[in-house]
């Protein structure tokens, strides 16, 4: 029952980067979101085990910090899907543009 | 060890599955495969009560409210429309990139193994702080909470607390709505007014 | 005592202080009370001679800039005797004035003027250090500046004005300099302090403090190739003309080379170069006063003149010599030139000799007063001005300069010709006052104004009459200052009989220590052949004068003759040997050349234009990221990914290099 | 009380937007008040002791620290009694707001100057800007905002650089309370470390100064200002680059302050002489006072840079009497530019004959201007000279008297322009400057006059500053020039690391070959107390290895 922490990380970091690619590849914005949801519990879990690498819950702290943060973020970021669909109508991140220098 | 192998396999393809569905009610039910497994894989690292709180919140709350809105949207208006693709050909070198990032960071990890975890037997879910053999437990997440990690967690409620007020602001109805114009045409780039002008020569 | 020394030198000061408060309100009350503080202060400096001749002379320290810069007041026989002239002269001159400017609309301010004149130069005279010295002399040439400039509705007075007071500003400098490297050298500014450490100057450092002077004196006495300022100053009063351009401001460089004589003393070279210049001038000014019309000018080019012999004498190390001609020189030159206030008052402002004659019936007065004034000046034996005159030029011999000494003599002779020359012109012959312009040769005033920021003059403006109406002064107001100052011009020459043994050799007594003088033995000839000679020339002199325009032939056709004369002028008299054109030519238009070229390029196109190109470089650069800047948030997320995928890297590779 | 005398004003200033607005009169006297109690109080307190706040304690210590002494105290008195005068003679539109920029301004460099810590003196410059640049948004005679954007840029990118040099000072002493040190009981900083942060401090002083080349702003600024905030500006917000030269860099950096001197010569040298001919033909009255003063403060950059106590005596003299002289003529011109409308010299003229009480106030202080002596311009002109002279700075001392002759020409020019000569035609019929304004230039003059006769106090604030700093400085230059001092001392800190670096080998265990044996496990000892600088140089430590081994 004794695995090696290195698959745990490596584990965080393929999860992690499924979550970075949907960023970049995706437009509907749900999904995006969903993507960075992935990527929070990617680091979640190579800080869980941190954690337990080190007997040191000051990484569970984190990681209770990064789920809080997580939720407002969703929270918020879902808020602005809504603000946006209701101006646009389309749901799509290419049409958010604005910041078009 | 066959738990974790197959926890790792749930997780990939469920995250896999999750990106890369068309229609985002799919993509939720991925993304709550992910969480579940998640959770499983906390509790075989100890973490007992951030496997509890990765159900509660993430399948329970933050999952449900992506429900709620991708009901909200395509209520009555049938599936998402999505505008013209402006970044038709960033797939491939997106993909390059994170493949390279992807494989530096394995070779990092793979220079300095970190090797087997150490031995951990909790006793029980209630010890003495600072004892290693209840590392994890609810009673010690919880006593750190509110002695040496108080500040963290005010500022968390602190930030709920802005993220509220954000939402209501945002997607309440204190925006007013008609000047945010719905049918008003978006200036093409061309039209728009540069924010900064170029100085005279 | 030194309350005493206080008092004279406030005592004017109040007075300004007094006319300028109550102002308008005095009138000519306020001409009364300028010349009543000037004389008492004369009073007050005559009560002091015993303390001033003692040893050490009358002392008093007044404040202290910071340790080393300590002022004070100091009376001593040197600045006794410039004291006694400026309040004694001067208040006789202020007597004047109040006749002179009787019906003047601004006569407070006139008196305030005049009063305060005679403060700064007090400040000058009676300051016992260099820096005292420096604020006297400064606050002189503003005086100067104020009553050149006192008609300040004239374009010519603005001008002459601003001339006078630049020209005295490099004098200032020039004092300056010589502060900062006495204090240097000596560690003091007080005269004992600088003369007690005279040691610690070297040879070339002398000269150099020794010449940075002699700028000063150079500009303030109007010595070559300073002096342009001094003939246009003739714009202000006549009586400003009297008592600063003439009895006392001008001859503030004598007082300055006397003051520093310890120094003088000991630089060989210095007295040379003041020698030379003093010469130069002597005879520069009087070449230049044989071709003047306007009686004023001539007045002030035989000014110039003789400050060149006093410089020339105080110069060369014969102090005592230069200093006479200083004490003669004030009173002959301030009673010809309140002389010539009088034919001017007379004649309603007419100031062209060639306009005059005949006077000697008319104002008989002003004509024996004018004579006086005309053979002490000359060096007429037995008047004042042959006793100093004869002393400054024997002395060039005796400090074995004869190439000076025959400079000196060759200026007498011509000082006889033009001043008689001028003597027949006004009161010999007929009376030309009514006779038209062209008639006499008189070309309209061609003296450019050279700044083009002043706005042209409108004619109403030049046809107004300076003085607006004349009223009703008594007569011996204007007439008893002039009468004592003829007086004087006969008889002041008489305290220097005798020689070395004379009284006023005794007065200075060691004051000027020696410089070094050649042996009598190589004097080529004796004084009294010189005395000879001298008056032999100024004897030609006055017969060429007298063959030209004082023969009853001459006065016969003496409007042919100014005619023939006026036009005939030729150009390097008209531009007083282009002195004028050279500095402005060589100063004044390079300087505004560059000023322009700065202002109107350097700062805005090179200094500023490239803190703009700076600016605009940013916001070129702007442009071209802006490009980067598409507002998609999925290529801003590559490009974190990027960034993100060189950190790790990075991080990898040196982890893996360890 | 010297918060007091900081927060009061500028509280006020704030408050007075609850007067209503068409009480113009109570606004402008109100600050005259304000400004005339703080000149009271000042003038009243020369002995004021420090009073002293925390304010940071990590990553330095930074305390609200204020003095009121030594050269600040003239530089105070002066400010208090500019805006006293200044205020007294506005009349502006929108009369209340700009009295709150004035009372504002007031406060901010009231606490520039009372300063003791270095990052107080950093908030308070930056404070300083924003009442002037308000104004000259607000105020703007050509309703343009380029020159107050210009004013601002310039001066937040010294302000940018004073703050950073504040902050690598602080982090490199430990404490940015320094200003009211013994400059002897500080810690000394390393030469390179000095250089950089005096570069900062310089760069900041330099264009608030301003210094050639970096004075394009003020011109414009001075031109465009009104002309009671323009009295204030002029005759102290320029002083401050000078008192920080003084104050700050002198006594805290007098390694790389001597290794500047030589540029520092040559730039207030080309200022003297640039300032006075641009001068010369100016045809704005204004302009022609703002490029005077850009000759003049070169001059003080001299004294500045020569170290001599003479000159420093004289540079702060000639700071107030700048100060005095130009707040007058601004003012004076502003009475004009009020009168005629206009105040282009070619369009003026005669305007003496009916106004001689104005003419006669010109007058004073376009003599002070030129240095007159007697006055105060020439008090501070002969001191700053006299002490580069005895410095050893002979030609410099030579060069720097030919702008006073210039300085005759453009002051006579602008006083004989305005006031004298034939009146021109359509002027009209103004009235003389009234009793009032006369009172208001009076305080101005008086103390032009004073000072001129008798600027000992004043000469002496600076006495204990400069003997502490000239005596540090010997110690800490032992006559090299600042840039070479800066170079041998970071040789001599290498050579250091080498000594340091052979007995830290020296102590370690060896091994079989009778090499060192360096623990690899750096992070635990970088951090730790014990850490051998030697440690920073990676290439000495290399071949003290090598030299180790042989």
């Amino acid at each position: 029952m004794s695995v090696d922490v290195t698959n745990y990380i490596a584990l965080s970091a393929v999860m992690f980067f499924i979550g970075v690619a949907g960023v970049i590849v995706r437009r509907n914005p749900l999904i995006v979101l969903m993507a960075i949801e992935l990527m929070f519990n990617a680091a979640n879990l190579a800080l869980v085990a941190f954690a337990r690498v080190w007997v040191n819950n000051a990484g569970h702290i984190f990681v209770f910090l990064v789920v809080t943060v997580a939720a407002a973020e969703a929270a918020i970021g879902l808020a602005i899907v809504v603000a946006v669909f209701r101006r646009a109508e389309n749901v799509d991140v290419d049409e958010v543009a604005g910041l078009h220098g | 060890m066959s738990l974790f192998y197959l926890l790792a396999v749930i997780l990939i393809a469920s995250a896999i599955f999750t990106i890369t569905q068309k229609s985002p009610v799919y993509s939720v039910v991925g993304l709550l495969v992910n969480f579940l497994a998640l959770a499983a894989l906390y509790f075989t690292l100890n973490a007992e009560f951030l496997g509890v709180i990765q159900i509660v919140i993430y399948s329970g709350a933050i999952l449900m409210l992506f429900v709620f809105v991708i009901a909200l949207l395509s209520s009555g208006v049938g599936p998402f429309r999505a505008g013209p693709n402006r970044l038709p050909r960033i797939a491939a070198p997106a993909l390059l990139t994170t493949l390279v990032a992807f494989g530096f960071l394995i070779f990092g990890i793979a220079q300095r193994p970190f090797g087997p975890l150490p031995p951990h037997r909790p006793t029980s879910f209630l010890g003495n702080v600072g004892d290693p053999n209840v590392f994890g437990s609810v009673g010690d997440f919880g006593v750190a909470l509110f002695t040496v990690q108080l500040l963290p967690f005010e500022v968390t409620a602190f930030i709920l607390m802005v993220a509220v007020i954000g939402v209501v602001l945002i997607a309440g109805d204190a925006v007013p709505q008609p000047t945010l114009g719905r049918h008003r045409p978006q200036k093409r780039a061309a039209e728009r007014e540069p924010i900064l002008k170029a100085p005279a020569p | 005592m030194s309350g005493l020394l206080l008092a004279v030198w406030l005592l004017p000061f109040a007075g300004a202080l007094a006319i300028w408060a109550l102002g308008p309100q005095l009138r000519r009350g306020a001409g009364w009370i300028g010349s009543a503080t000037v004389l008492l202060a004369f009073v007050l400096t005559l009560v002091q001679w015993g303390a001033a001749t003692a040893s050490g002379g009358a002392h008093r320290a007044l404040v202290t800039w910071i340790p080393g810069f300590t002022l004070g007041l100091l009376l001593d026989p040197l600045s006794l005797l410039w004291s006694l002239i400026i309040t004694g002269v001067g208040g006789l001159i202020l007597v004047y004035s109040i006749g002179y400017m009787w019906s003047d609309r601004a006569i407070a301010r006139f008196f305030a003027y005049m009063n305060f004149f005679v403060f700064a130069m007090l400040t000058l005279v009676l300051s016992d250090n260099l820096v005292g010295l420096l604020v006297g002399w400064g606050l002189v040439g503003l005086a100067s500046y104020f009553l050149i400039g006192f008609w300040f509705d004239r374009p010519s007075a603005v001008e002459a004005a601003r001339k006078a007071f630049v020209i005295n500003v490099v004098g200032d400098v020039g004092i300056m300099f010589a502060v900062f490297a006495l204090y240097k050298a000596t560690g003091s500014i007080t005269f004992a302090g600088i003369f007690s450490q005279r040691d610690a100057l070297s040879g070339g450092l002398l000269f150099m403090i020794c010449g940075a002077l002699f700028v000063g004196c150079a500009a303030k006495s109007a010595q070559v190739p300073l002096q342009t300022w001094l003939p246009d100053a003739m714009e202000g009063p006549t009586p400003v003309s009297a008592l600063i351009h003439a009895a006392t401001m001008v001859t503030a460089g004598v007082y300055l080379i006397a003051r520093f004589a310890p120094l003088w003393n000991a630089s060989p070279p210095a007295r040379e170069l003041v020698g030379v210049v003093g010469a130069v001038t002597a005879l520069l000014g009087a070449i230049l006063g044989i071709a003047q019309w306007d009686i004023k000018r001539i007045l002030a080019y035989s000014t110039m003149s003789q400050i060149g012999y006093m410089i020339m004498g105080v110069g060369i190390g014969a102090y005592q010599a230069g200093v006479l001609h200083f004490f003669t020189h004030a009173f002959f030159k301030a009673g010809l030139f309140l002389t010539a206030g009088l034919l001017i008052h007379e004649l309603h402002d007419e100031q062209d000799v060639r306009k005059m004659g005949g006077l000697s019936r008319r104002m008989p007065f002003a004509f024996y007063a004018m004579l006086a004034g005309t053979l002490a000046i000359i060096g007429f034996p037995g008047f004042s001005g042959y006793f100093s005159k004869d002393a400054v030029v024997y002395a060039m011999l005796e400090h074995g300069q004869p190439a000076l000494y025959a400079v000196g003599a060759l200026t007498a002779a011509i000082t006889a010709y033009y001043m008689f020359r001028m003597l027949f012109l006004t009161f010999f012959g007929p009376y030309r006052g009514e006779l038209e312009d062209a008639e006499l040769g008189i070309l309209p005033d061609r003296r450019a104004h050279r700044d083009e920021h002043m706005p042209p003059v409108h004619p109403a403006e030049l046809t107004r009459p300076a003085v607006p109406v004349h009223g009703h002064a008594p007569a011996w107001l204007m007439n008893l200052p002039v009468a004592i100052l003829a007086l004087f011009a006969v008889i002041a020459g008489y305290v220097a009989i005798g020689g070395a043994t004379s009284p006023w050799w005794r007065f200075f007594g060691g004051l000027f220590g020696a410089a070094p003088a050649v042996a009598a033995s190589t004097v080529a000839f004796s004084e009294s052949l010189s005395t000879l000679l001298v008056s032999a020339l100024v004897a030609i002199g006055i017969i060429v004068a007298f063959v030209r325009y004082g023969s009853p032939a001459a006065q016969l056709a003496s409007v042919e003759r100014i005619r023939a004369e006026s036009l005939g002028r030729p150009a390097i008299f008209a531009h007083a040997f282009y002195f004028d054109d050279a500095i402005d030519a060589l100063v004044v238009r390079p300087a505004r050349s560059v000023g322009t070229f700065i202002a109107r390029f350097v700062d805005p196109h090179v200094l500023d234009g490239g803190v703009r190109d700076v600016a605009w470089g940013a916001g070129a650069l702007g442009v071209i990221f802006r490009a980067l800047q598409t507002g998609l948030v999925r290529s801003y997320a590559l490009t974190i990914l990027v960034g993100t995928a060189c950190f790790i890297a990075y991080f990898a590779l040196i982890g893996s290099a360890r | 009380m010297i918060f007091a005398l900081i927060i009061a004003p500028i509280v006020a200033g704030v408050l007075l937007v609850l007067v209503p607005r068409s009480a113009e009169a109570f606004a402008k006297w109100f600050g005259v008040a304000l400004a005339t109690i703080v000149f009271i109080i000042v003038a009243l307190e020369p002995h004021a002791s420090d009073e002293s706040l925390r304010w940071l304690s990590r990553p330095f210590v930074a305390n609200f620290h204020v003095g009121l002494g030594g050269i600040g105290y003239w530089i105070v008195l002066l400010l208090a009694l500019s805006t006293a005068c200044a205020l007294a003679v506005t009349r502006v539109p929108r009369q209340r707001d700009f009295v709150a920029q004035m009372l504002v301004l007031l406060g901010a460099m009231t606490g520039l100057f009372v300063a003791r810590d270095l990052l107080l003196f950093a908030l308070f410059w930056d404070l300083m800007l924003i009442p002037v640049f308000l104004t000259l948004i607000a105020w703007s005679p050509t309703r343009s905002t380029a020159t107050a954007w210009r004013y601002l840029v310039y001066n937040l990118v010294g302000g940018l650089a004073l703050l950073l040099a504040t902050a690598a000072y602080g982090v490199v002493q430990g404490t940015t309370d320094v200003l009211a040190a013994n400059p002897s009981m500080l810690a000394p900083i390393s030469p390179a470390w000095a250089f950089w942060i005096f570069l900062g401090f310089a760069f900041a002083f330099l264009i608030k100064t301003p210094v050639w080349p970096l004075h394009t702003w003020m011109p414009l600024t001075y031109a465009d200002l009104p002309a009671p905030m323009v009295a204030v500006v002029s005759a102290v917000q320029s002083k401050a680059g000078l008192y920080g030269f003084i104050v700050v860099t002198s006594v805290l950096l007098p390694g790389p302050m001597h290794g500047a001197a030589p540029a520092m010569f040559v730039l207030g040298l080309i200022a003297l002489v640039y300032g006075a001919l641009a001068a010369l033909v100016q045809d704005d009255a204004k302009r022609v006072v703002a490029y005077s003063s850009l000759s003049h403060l070169g001059l003080i950059v001299l004294a500045i840079f020569s170290f001599n106590p003479i000159a420093l005596g004289g540079a702060v003299v000639y700071i107030v009497a700048h100060g005095l002289f130009s707040a007058g003529l601004f003012i004076v011109l502003g009475e004009v530019e009020r009168r005629e409308d206009t105040r282009l010299l070619s369009r003026l003229g005669g305007l003496g004959a009916r106004n001689p009480k104005l003419a006669g106030g010109l007058t004073i202080l376009a003599l002070a201007t030129l240095g007159l002596p007697g006055l105060c311009g020439f008090a501070g002109e002969i001191l700053i000279l006299t002490g580069v002279y005895r410095a050893g700075f002979v030609w410099p001392a030579v060069v720097a008297l030919i702008p006073i002759i210039i300085a005759a020409a453009y002051m006579l020019r602008v006083l004989q322009g305005l006031m004298n000569g034939p009146e021109v035609a359509d002027v009209p019929q103004r009235r003389d400057m009234t009793p009032l304004e006369m009172l208001a230039l009076a305080p101005l003059v008086i103390a032009i006059v004073l000072l001129g006769v008798n600027p000992g106090p004043v000469a002496a604030s600076s006495r204990a500053l400069t003997s502490a700093a000239t005596a540090l400085a010997n110690v800490q230059t032992q006559s090299q020039s600042g840039i070479a001092y800066c170079k041998q001392a970071l040789l001599d800190q290498r050579r250091n690391a080498m000594e340091r670096a052979q007995r830290y080998l020296a102590s370690l265990p060896r091994d079989v070959n009778g090499r060192p044996i360096v623990p690899t496990a750096q992070p635990a000892t970088i951090g730790s107390v014990q850490e051998p600088s030697c440690l920073r140089y990676p290439d000495v430590m290399a071949a003290a290895v090598k030299a180790t081994a042989k």
